[in-house]
């Protein structure tokens, strides 16, 4: 069912925590749906140079979030924002359909914390996806790759 | 070396030699699967499954009386094959009633009372929960029905060779029952009907099963069936205590060590091998996959429904919120688990139930007095 | 020994590790049987049996297209699985035309184009009779069927693993097959549908089956049932020319050794193993039974109707009396019969049917020139 | 499904074949039916001396054929008006359900062949069926033991 990265990923995910004082902080998704995803970011000269999420949902989700928060690890802030759920998909060796959604998850998360640094900070957040990433709760068409 | 020209070799619907000796095969095993429940041969008919001796006695009887009245009663916690069926009959122009059960999960003979209507054609009720373990109060409704003159049937598939399930102690006119539920082989279950009387057939054709059962007949599992009902049956007062005491020690151990924990389900009217909790902040198939990781099988929601991301209807119909319905977990305990099992489940599960409430923004939340949950 | 908490034990619908590898093998089967019918995995759906494969195409497509339309074609001379659904939904309000046949039991294409009403919603027509052998023109019926966009359905339980059987060569839309046709267990078939596109379900509950068809899978039964078909394709060409010399071998003894006797179903155009006769002035059972006293099993009727009295509806069908229809007997030959069977037969069969028109008032009216027949 | 004796009786048929010039003959069911019995009878002083049937018919129907022939050989005419289907019945240790009219057919067909007997002799037909014995074919309410 799940590819051996998503159970490493699952078994031993990369980091979990809290960052005091983060620079940006978003949570998406909610109870109801079986998935919540928080992302804490610690910002410096627009490089991610620190993150930590803290995840209730399930295999694939908290796998996503792992995934997802390497892949921003020293990154600038836009080239987080280029990241696509698809990307965190590919770099997951795939997810089963009904599972799919936990990678726009990480997706919206990233984007949610960066919105909230950007608000802080007063820039931009043009380029900001504001969708909360539980699908079943929300009615805006996607262009993400599903 | 005898030639056989013929496509039915040990057909049993045939008349010639081997076909009579396939028959007389699946007769002896009729009877005593008959003798078993309390019922007689001609009452008992071979299904491919659970589901299909659920939808054959549903279906059935609406087919078979929609001049008569179009009102059926259920509940909201019965299996899919019952309540799926249910749906379809709704959108086929029946009018089915789901009543609830309170936060054991049992239904009341009142609201069954009160539900019943000039044009109820069938009530179904079943027996034992599948994933809460809740035995509900069959023979009280069974007379209830009785009183009323309307059909009732009751899904067994539970409790068939696992606690004593006698049709006429039981007050029931149908029963399903599934093979794989006590050690026999998967794919073959029993209709029992009162008086051979189903409403219509499900599946049309040759005239095996008294004519109301099409399909040439799976003899091995018919034979496997019985004899493992036979082995539960000889067995179950003394595999009910065992499993029983098993379950009791995982149960008191879980709400004595785990926080945040509740047991669903009946404390006592219960299987006696199923364990469900609901841990709070974290979520099922997490917890599943992780106790796997250690080589422990346990299940979240149904089985059947473990390909779907909502929350077992199960869980909601007891009144849990959809975020504690996510984080349950049900044990099923068999004859074939140990007390050493359940040793390893205890030395495991509250490191696991830690390590993803550390994981969980809700239980961090919980900490810093943001209460989601 | 790792504990296993849960009553679902390798299955397949489950998330834990043991259902994955239960789940994998369904898959792969479903894939092997799919290649062989040359069609996709998801459209190979699994069944306890050719009947309910059967049932389900004819009442699930009924079931889903009431407001379209209740004409469905269909042939006299279909299996029972086939024929007593049709029946059943014409009491439920639904118009059934059965075709009729030619004297080999033949379906004419013209009569199938006649036959077709704005309100058709289905013609399911059986490629190969199993009583009288006779091939159906399916390839052209599809051809037909697509021209007018009407969903078409072919019970295919005697020819899968004899003769070859393409879902694109056909033009069907769904395909019945049942395993111990070709050798497998009984008590497992496929129902084969375009696109994964049936009607409505036959057995709702649990996801099996991407949603459409409820119960615990028969794992054993799937595999077993795979590997016959892949042994009996691999197997066809050889079997099916030994098979066809056989049943040849004993046409022409019969035809040419035995009075006042008739081979039913069509000369070229007939299932490889198929030798149907009727035997003038005797009846069938008595034959039957004397060549069983003798060891050589052979069948009259259907298999699934012997336990009536009344003649073959396929034997009628093609325009045999009563009294002739009475006296018919159906030699099936597979691979595993061998010339030495055959010539066992051709030794025993003369003086049986000597001896039975001996005892018969209808031979000796007929020498007095009495002819009743 | 058939017990030794119509197995034996089927296997080996007692008094099969035809009386020329008989006493008495006669024939019931018809070969749509499934089943024709013929019953020849050689009467001398209201005995049957001698008997011999022809039937068309399954296992069920030869063996009460000869089952019910052995019975009334050497009984007075009355005595083998007197027996019924049960009795031949008894005597081949039942019969299959759906076969029980076959033991009905033999005993129309020995009550068809006195009739003849007693019509060509001016004897009383008073105590005599006319059931034709297939019981698809005539809607007369039997009081046989069926
Ligand atoms: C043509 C045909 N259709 C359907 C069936 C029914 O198959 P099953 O016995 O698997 O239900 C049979 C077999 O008896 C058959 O010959
Ligand atoms: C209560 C109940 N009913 C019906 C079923 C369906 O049984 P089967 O899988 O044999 O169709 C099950 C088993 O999953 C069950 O637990």
């Amino acid at each position: 069912m799940y590819s051996e990265v998503v159970m490493d990923h699952f078994a031993n995910p990369r980091n979990v925590g809290v960052i005091e004082n983060p620079d940006g902080v978003g949570q998406v998704g909610n109870a109801k749906c079986g998935d919540i995803m928080k992302i804490y970011l610690k910002i410096e000269n627009e490089t991610i140079v620190d993150v930590k999420f803290q995840t209730f949902g399930c295999a694939a989700a908290i796998a996503s979030s792992s995934m997802a928060t390497e892949m921003i690890k020293g990154k600038s802030v836009d080239e987080a924002l280029a990241i696509t759920n698809k990307a965190v998909l590919e770099a997951l060796q795939g997810l089963p359909p009904a599972k799919i959604h936990c990678s726009l998850l990480a997706e919206e998360a990233i984007h949610a914390a960066i919105m909230d640094y950007r608000l802080k900070t007063g820039g931009s957040v043009d380029n900001i996806r504001k969708c909360d990433g539980c699908c079943n709760a929300c009615d805006i068409e996607h262009d993400h790759v599903v | 070396m005898l030639p056989y020209f013929t496509d039915i070799y040990g057909n049993p619907s045939s008349v010639h030699s081997i076909g009579r000796d396939a028959k007389r095969v699946i007769d002896t095993e009729r009877a005593k699967i008959a003798e078993i429940l309390g019922a007689k041969p001609r009452e008992i008919f071979f299904t491919a499954s659970g589901s299909e001796a659920d939808n054959w006695a549903i279906k059935g009887v609406a087919a078979a009386n929609r001049k008569k009245g179009n009102h059926i009663i259920t509940t909201s916690i019965e299996h899919h094959a019952v309540l799926h069926t249910c749906q379809y009959l709704e959108r086929q122009g029946f009018e089915v009633t789901y009543l609830p059960v309170d936060s054991y999960g049992k239904v009341s003979i009142e609201d069954v009372e009160k539900a019943v209507r000039k044009d109820t054609i069938l009530i179904s009720i079943m027996h034992a929960n599948n994933e809460i373990g809740t035995i509900q109060p069959i023979a009280e409704i069974g007379e209830l029905a009785k009183s009323k003159g309307i059909p009732f049937h009751t899904d067994a598939v539970q409790t068939t060779g696992t606690i004593p399930v006698n049709v006429k102690d039981l007050n029931v006119d149908m029963l399903s029952l599934s093979a794989h539920k006590f050690h026999g082989p998967k794919g073959i279950g029993v209709l029992y009907a009162r008086n051979g009387r189903i409403g219509d057939n499900l599946i049309h054709g040759g005239a095996q099963e008294a004519n109301k059962r099409a399909g040439t007949e799976n003899i091995p599992y018919i034979v496997g069936m019985s004899t493992a009902l036979q082995l539960a049956v000889e067995n179950m007062e003394e595999n009910r205590k065992k499993v029983q005491m098993l379950r009791d020690d995982i149960i008191s151990f879980v709400l004595n060590n785990i926080d945040h924990v509740r047991l669903n389900g009946h404390p006592t009217d219960r299987l006696p091998g199923n364990a469900n909790f609901s841990f709070n902040y974290i979520e099922g198939e997490s917890l599943l996959l992780m106790l796997d990781m250690k080589g422990i099988c346990a299940s979240s929601g149904s089985a059947c429904t473990s390909g779907s991301l909502d929350p077992s209807h199960v869980l909601l119909a007891i009144g849990l919120s959809h975020e504690v319905a996510h984080g349950s977990v049900r044990f099923s305990l068999s004859d074939e688990n140990t007390q050493e099992d359940v040793d390893y489940l205890k030395e495991a599960l509250p490191g696991i139930v830690k390590t993803l409430r550390n994981i969980s923004p809700l239980y961090n939340g919980r900490k810093e007095g943001n209460n989601h949950v």
